[in-house]
């Protein structure tokens, strides 16, 4: 079996260097309802600091990462928050990876003035607690409404139906931005249907749906629930043209998934794994190399989120700043990410006054044809 | 025709739930136990199929019944383990533990097979049209397989030697004993039989489903035993009425109420149930005399 | 005299089965009456009837002149009558001491807020009921064992806790299921006499079931006999024993030794 | 026999003051005094909480002999409620902070009673589904309901949650149960447990002490709830699900049921027992549920299985048992 | 026929049984008797094998029984009927015979016995469609020695099975016993009734706080002052 376990990677286990090793924690759901999700993200970080640490780290210092799961559940999230920043004093944060975990530790983490970024944590909110928190992605209110204007400038559509977890923040988020965007524009919404975390059967709520018959279905959720959802949809005969997310790339990787189902989705994205460009390469190979499968959107903002923070850290020390864990260096962490301007994964990408990033947005397609499903670049929109 | 299309998705995933809670139903008739672990059998017999179809190649059938088997056997593992210690103190004791075999079973398939959810093949391909009506074959295999099984172990329970040594072990132990029934053998076959039909579940819910986790057992769980306890725990004629009356309550409310609150008006009509008909719909009200 | 205790045409049916029917009895103060009859004659019945544990299909029950139709169990007992089972029924993971002091729930009426914060109104409640409960447990020689759990007692020793547990909720009847029911024949007469005393201690009337003709004969006042659900018999010991219909129903052929 | 000192109630009750006053001056000496940092610290106050939550379970399921399984639920509409009360009003924390705490307790404890009343006409597992329906119920709204922030959960909650708080609470919670349950009120809960015809019997009302404990219950799971609020200062109802309610119910099971001092030895102990196997990553989980299994196995019972300590005797009997060892010692040398 | 030889056993840390020898020759009736809590009870579990003495042996018919598992005594033909009754409540009379024919295979057989206890217990007839647990006192007594002969033992251990009876019902019962022993049965009884165990018994044994006190024949035991004064009411 390719897929057996890895070891938890090098940067886990204390080695010669440790004394000298500046740390650097990253907080994600690795067991639990959304483990998928932080594994994800750990593995690119991990990927990408390993390969920075090969490239000389900061300066000959290499960079720790101390991880540390929170299972979803925020008060864990805060228990680990707390533990990376006083047991084992690390100068800044990766994380969280989902919107309510994020929350919770945002907030304790400005009284500390702590380095925050989150790579994939898309709620409009997460960056309002304090200067010190970034994220590395685009916020749910700007795919979701990019999502509604394509379907009815783009495709034409005049109705649209929506389905939606309505226990997940990430997808209420997504589902209210998408409604409002289309009752701006006029796209009708003639369904709007829920389900809950651990639902597998959604055919009640297809049937309606079918029985409005939208021409496009908005399905703002990760990759799983929304395979599912076409799958059975198509086993319903809905014809709608369906409308994803970026929770919804990665959902080539199903392992033994029908891929026809998907045929003709479109989705928002951050990146393009098909882009051509040197940089994305390099990550998806070395991605692919490593853990013997192709990386999701998630793993990209883990890879960049990586990389915009050894960056930082990188700059920080180059100016003659000593890392360490006082206020003045995380202050200066914070200056150094808010001047962000660089060339990563999803795009080029700085920060705007609220640590939002200002960058790009894929659309993409997905094609089947002979028996195998792709991704195809549909366009790029400038995101907000 | 949305309504009898919403009673059909009602009956198939019902169908399901009817099938597990059959499984639940076996278990706390005969030991009085909430088996807590059940749904995580169906998950470790779902990825055991899936395991050997898709990674060693095995036919379909050879799967389903290398999954009963492992299920069997892992169930009355657990059974001398976990729960055998514990036989003669209270039962929340037990439940605690059967609480623990299920997270340690979650945990367990996570660490080997990661959370990343697995594809599953539809075994029962193609759909069966009646009338104006079309039902996945899955769906029809799930509910032939549940009402076939429903009528076997009521059959096995009623009239069986072992069946009414499993119903005397579950009055009273000691004077099962004193009857001449092997009281550990009895248990052993229970959970057997328990953990084996959870295999069967767990292979027609992946064919319906598609797709496995290893956290997929723990609110299928959740619902199944709902519908067992609502049809009348330990009665097998109320769990599988109970898994439809669950399966389309769910479907008609997603359908006509609000698929938000979903969740919430099954229970509520759970609990209605429970309040009008305190035993559930077809158990036995136990009857002390004072 | 006006009887304390006055049952009409009390009946009661289960399913099909007419367990009880047509039940009769006036007790008065202070009288110990029997109720005898065979297996499965109705006997326990009445007294789940007495106590509202069943509600009957007819009839009335009245005590000290008040109907007690639609109270529930509990009230039923606050309201004068106590029981014990025939299948003894203790708390017994509690302390016999515990055991006692449970029924005088009703003998103390101070609240949770004043149990909280300890008020006087507690202390001086509390205090009350355990030397009362002392006392009682000293009527049945389970002093010594007062701080025992009640489910480790001999067998006999639970059936008198069982007693001074619905003593202690103050009845005006006390009824016993089979009190001396696995006791041997020496422990029985102890029984007997136990019982005698506290009618005259607490000056309550008792109506008892018991298969030992020892005990009833022994001191029982006024004997009923049931059969299938109805009175066959009823008297004083001496003409219940020489009653032919009982003894063909009932006592069989006495064999001599 | 001459009663020892410690076995006099005014005593004991100096005594075990002096030991709670001990117990806090010394966690605020470890807390504040920069001995212990924040990430060891916070674990007191999630200690506290859950204390509560455990001895409040154990009041309805060790003492009364119910098997609820939806105390989350409880826990949540308290939370909710006092954290919306806390953030609606503006007053010094000293009063605003208690008072939303009780608005919570209260919130809840109402709860308690609308889902007693039906539900404890049944009886064991079927009280156990309809309770754990009831936690399913609450959280579904919770998540529907547009001024509970839904699936965003509720923000921007103000962090009142301090050692000091928490600390006082978890004390009047224990003193409150321990004081109700050796009093009539509590031996007619217990009664209940032990047998529910005798009870009746004894002219103890069953559903008056049933309603009123399971209020009680959710009363503390309540203010545990608020606690939670203010500590987190994130609510979000995915955490209340029935996993919560089994978490509470595991601590009260392996403390002991009707143990008081078993739960909240065990709600420490499951608090921290999974911090302390940080360092296993991976295999946190699955030797946490084997510990449980473990334990479950060789003390069927509970840590303490129904015992419940208490200051006064315990210390009384080391006397004993000290003074016991130095006469038999006296008494060999004077041969 | 049966050795109880140096027999211990505990509840926990309660030392229930002490040192306890005894035996029966084939074709005996036996009897124990002893006041509440003497350990009568305790002794028939240990002999069918429900609970387990920490020291000595138990030998029935040349056999060691004492690590037996309790359904296979059964099988070697030991009957129990356990103090308070035990009859499976939620069975009807009928099925609760069939469960204690539960070792026999031969349908017929079972139907047979099943005629001869509803002719010695016509009540029991009456309701065999009743489930056991609504059935008064006295009716589940009869019950569950009805089902103990069902196996057809060799040893009959009876827990006083006179409790809660009619007296008719246990001029009856005794009867029975006696009758089943005439036909074969060895008989261990256990009574507080000791008077009418004695009149049937050959031989008995008393015990006290889980010692064995005394040992003779029944005549010797009825006629002895000190059980005179203490089990048969002076
Ligand atoms: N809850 C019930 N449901 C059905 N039948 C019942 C119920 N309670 C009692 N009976 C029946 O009613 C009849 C009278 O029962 P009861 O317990 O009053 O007898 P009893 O006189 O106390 O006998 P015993 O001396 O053996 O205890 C019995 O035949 C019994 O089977
Ligand atoms: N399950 C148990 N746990 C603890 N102690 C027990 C248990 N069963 C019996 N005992 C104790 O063992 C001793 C012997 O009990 P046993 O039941 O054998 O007495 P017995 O002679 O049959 O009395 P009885 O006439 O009451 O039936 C008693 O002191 C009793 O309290
Ligand atoms: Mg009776
Ligand atoms: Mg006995």
């Amino acid at each position: 079996a390719g897929n057996k376990t890895e070891a938890p990677a090098g940067t886990d286990a204390p080695d010669a260097a440790t004394g000298e090793a500046i740390k650097v924690g990253l907080l994600a759901p690795l067991t639990g309802d959304v483990a998928v999700y932080g594994t994800a993200v750990k593995n690119a970080v991990e990927l990408y600091v390993d390969k920075f640490n090969a490239e000389g780290g900061v300066n000959g210092t290499p960079i720790k990462l101390i991880i540390l799961d929170e299972k979803g559940d925020p008060t864990e999230a805060v228990n680990a928050y707390n533990r990376l920043v006083n047991d084992d004093e690390v100068v800044a944060i990766i994380g969280d990876v989902t919107s309510t975990p994020t929350f919770a530790v945002a907030q304790a983490s400005v009284a500390d003035n702590m380095p925050m970024l989150t790579p994939t944590a898309t709620h409009p909110d997460v960056t309002s607690y304090g200067k010190n928190m970034f994220r590395a992605c685009f916020q749910d209110p700007d795919q979701s409404s990019t999502m509604a204007k394509l379907a009815y400038e783009d495709l034409g559509a005049k109705t649209a139906a929506v389905i939606y977890n309505s226990s997940d923040a990430y997808s209420v988020g997504l589902k209210d931005a998408f409604v409002e965007t289309a009752n701006e524009l006029g796209l009708e919404i003639v369904a709007t249907e829920a389900y809950g975390k651990d639902d597998v059967a959604f055919q009640a709520q297809l049937t309606n749906i079918g029985s409005a018959n939208p021409d496009v279905l908005f399905i703002p959720d990760y990759y799983n629930p929304c395979y599912m959802i076409a799958r059975q949809a198509k086993d319903m005969g809905i014809t709608a043209t369906l409308l994803g997310v970026d929770g919804t790339d990665g959902v080539l990787s199903i392992e033994g998934a029908d891929k026809s189902v998907l045929d003709g989705i479109y989705f928002s994205n951050h990146y393009f794994v098909g882009d051509s460009a040197e940089i994305v390469q390099n990550f998806v190979n070395d991605f692919k190399d490593k853990y013997g499968e192709e990386p999701n959107a998630l793993a990209a903002l883990g890879y960049d989120a990586a990389m915009i923070m050894c960056a930082a850290i990188k700059s920080v020390a180059d100016s003659g700043m000593k890392i360490d864990n006082s206020a003045e260096c995380h202050q200066a962490i914070i200056d150094a990410i808010s001047a962000t301007d660089m060339t990563t994964v999803t795009g080029h990408l700085t920060f705007d006054e609220n640590n939002n990033t200002i960058k790009e947005l894929s659309i993409i397609k997905i094609v089947y044809k002979d028996g195998d499903a792709t991704y195809e670049l549909y366009g790029k929109i400038a995101a907000n | 025709m949305t309504i009898l299309n919403q009673i059909i998705n009602g009956i198939q995933i019902g169908s399901i739930y009817a099938l597990v809670a059959l499984g639940y139903t076996m278990v706390y008739g005969i030991v009085k136990l909430i088996n807590f672990a059940h749904g995580e059998i169906i998950m470790v017999g779902s990825y055991f199929t899936w395991y050997t179809m898709s990674r060693l190649g095995a036919p379909a059938w050879a799967a389903v019944l290398g999954a009963v088997v492992f299920c069997a056997v892992l169930g009355m593992v657990i059974e001398k383990v976990a729960y055998k210690p514990l036989r003669n103190y209270a039962r929340i004791s037990l439940l605690i533990t059967a609480i623990g075999v299920s997270f340690f079973l979650q945990n367990a398939v996570q660490l080997i097979f990661k959370a990343t959810p697995r594809m599953f093949q539809n075994i029962f391909p193609g759909s069966l049209k009646l009338g104006g009506m079309v039902f996945s074959m899955s769906a029809v295999v799930t509910i032939v397989v549940s009402v076939i099984l429903m009528i076997g172990l009521s059959l096995l329970v009623k009239n069986t030697k072992i069946g009414k040594a499993m119903r005397a072990v579950s009055e009273d132990k000691d004077t099962a004993q004193l009857m001449g029934i092997n009281v550990d053998h009895t248990i052993s076959f229970t959970f057997g039989l328990g953990s084996g039909l959870a295999a069967i579940a767990a292979v027609l819910y992946c064919s319906s489903f598609y797709q496995i986790e290893p956290t997929m057992g723990s609110m299928l769980g959740l619902k199944a035993f709902v519908a067992a306890v609502l049809g009348g725990i330990g009665s097998i004629s109320g769990a599988v009425l109970g898994g439809f009356v669950i399966g389309i309550a769910e479907s008609l409310t997603k359908g006509y109420i609000s698929s938000a609150l979903a969740d919430a008006i099954v229970f509520g009509i759970l609990i209605v149930v429970l309040i009008i008909k305190p035993s559930g719909i077809l158990g036995r009200p136990e009857n002390e005399k004072v | 005299m006006t009887p304390i205790l006055d049952v009409c045409n009390l009946g009661i049916k289960f399913g099909g089965l007419q367990a009880l029917d047509d039940f009769n009895v006036q007790v008065a103060n202070r009288e110990i009456v029997g109720l005898i009859g065979p297996n499965g004659a109705g006997k326990t019945t009445v007294f789940n009837l007495l106590t509202n544990v069943y509600s009957p299909s007819r009839g009335t029950i009245h005590l000290t002149g008040k109907s007690t139709k639609g109270k529930s169990t509990h009230e039923v007992t606050q309201f004068g009558i106590a029981r014990t089972f025939q299948n003894i029924r203790l708390f017994k993971n509690v302390s016999v001491l515990e055991n006692v002091m449970t029924a005088f729930h009703n003998a103390m009426d101070y609240s949770m807020f004043s149990a909280i914060l300890r008020l006087p109104s507690y202390r001086k409640q509390e205090k009350a009921a355990r030397k009362l409960a002392l006392e009682l447990l000293d009527v049945f020689d389970l002093r010594e064992m007062a701080d025992t759990l009640a489910g480790s007692l001999p067998y006999g020793a639970q059936r008198k806790l069982e007693i001074a547990r619905a003593l202690a909720t103050n009845p005006k009847v006390l009824l016993l299921d089979e009190p001396a029911a696995g006791m041997n024949p020496s422990e029985t007469s102890e029984l007997m006499m136990t019982i005698k005393d506290i009618r005259d201690k607490f000056d309550i009337a008792i109506i008892l079931i018991e298969h030992d003709m020892n005990l009833v004969m022994g001191i029982c006042e006024r004997i009923l006999v049931l059969n299938y659900g109805l009175i066959i018999a009823q008297g004083k010991p001496e003409e219940i024993k020489n009653n032919p219909i009982v003894i063909e129903a009932y006592l069989g052929q006495q064999r001599g030794e | 026999m001459k009663q020892s000192i410690l076995r006099n109630n005014k005593f004991r009750y100096l005594l075990n003051t002096l030991a709670v006053v001990l117990l806090y001056l010394l966690i605020i000496f470890l807390t504040s005094g920069g001995i212990l940092n924040r990430y060891q610290s916070n674990m007191f106050i999630q200690i506290g909480y859950n204390i509560i939550l455990a001895v409040s379970l154990n009041l309805s399921c060790g003492f009364l002999g119910q098997l609820p399984l939806g105390h989350a639920g409880f826990m949540s509409v308290g939370a909710y409620a006092s954290a919306l009360f806390s953030m609606a009003v503006d007053l010094p924390v000293y009063i605003e902070f208690p008072a939303a705490l009780l608005i919570g307790g209260i919130a809840a404890g109402i709860t308690g009673i609308i889902i007693g009343l039906p539900a404890l006409r049944l009886r064991g597992d079927y009280l156990a589904i309809i309770t754990l329906g009831f936690g399913e119920i609450i959280r579904v709204v919770i998540l529907n309901l547009k001024f509970t922030g839904g699936a965003f959960g509720l923000r921007g909650i103000e962090k009142h949650s301090s050692i000091s708080w928490v600390f006082l609470c978890t004390v009047i919670t224990i003193f409150v149960i321990h004081t109700l349950l050796k009093s009539r009120h509590g031996r007619a809960v217990i009664s209940i447990r032990e047998d529910e015809i005798a009870a009746e019997a004894s002219g103890i009302s069953l559903t008056y002490y049933k309603t009123v404990t399971f209020a009680i219950s959710a009363f503390f799971a309540g203010v545990a709830g608020g606690l939670y609020a203010h500590y987190l200062c994130i609510l979000d109802p995915s955490n209340f699900g029935f996993m919560k309610s089994v978490e509470i119910l595991v601590m009260v099971v392996l403390g002991g049921l009707g143990s008081i001092i078993g739960s909240v030895v065990s709600a420490s102990v499951l608090t921290v027992i999974p911090e302390l196997l940080r360092s296993f990553a991976d295999y946190r989980m699955v030797i946490y549920s084997l510990l449980l299994i473990i334990v479950m196995i060789f003390k069927p019972s509970g840590l303490f299985g129904r015992y419940d300590f208490s200051l006064g005797p315990a210390i009384d009997s080391a006397f004993r048992r000290i003074r016991g060892l130095i006469l038999r010692k006296g008494g060999a040398k004077n041969k | 026929m049966l050795k109880v030889d140096d027999i211990n056993v505990y509840y926990g840390s309660i030392h229930a049984i002490q040192s306890v020898s005894f035996e029966i020759k084939e074709g005996e009736i036996v009897t124990l008797i002893g006041a509440n809590g003497a350990g009568k009870s305790t002794i028939l579990r240990t002999i069918s094998g429900l609970l387990r003495s920490k020291t000595g042996e138990i030998n029935f018919l040349d056999k060691n029984i004492s690590v037996v598992e309790p359904d296979k005594i059964v099988k070697m033909g030991i009957a129990h009927v356990p103090e308070g009754r035990r009859v499976f409540k939620q069975f009807t009379v009928e099925e609760n015979l069939e469960m204690g024919a539960y070792i026999h295979k031969s349908k017929s057989d079972i139907k047979e016995d099943i005629g001869k206890i509803y002719r010695r217990f016509p009540r029991l007839k009456e309701r065999r469609r009743q489930t056991a647990g609504t059935l008064s006192g006295g009716e589940q007594q009869m019950l569950a020695i009805g089902r103990a002969l069902m196996s057809r033992p060799k040893l009959l251990m009876l827990d006083e099975p006179s409790m809660g009876l009619a007296p008719m019902l246990v001029q009856q019962i005794f009867d029975i016993i006696k009758e089943l022993n005439q036909s074969g049965t060895t008989i261990l009884l256990v009574e507080q009734n000791a008077r009418m165990a004695l009149t049937i018994a050959d031989r008995g044994y008393v015990l006290e706080t889980g010692r064995m006190k005394l040992a003779a024949t029944a005549r010797e035991l009825l006629a002895d002052d000190s059980v005179k004064k203490s089990y048969l009411g002076g």
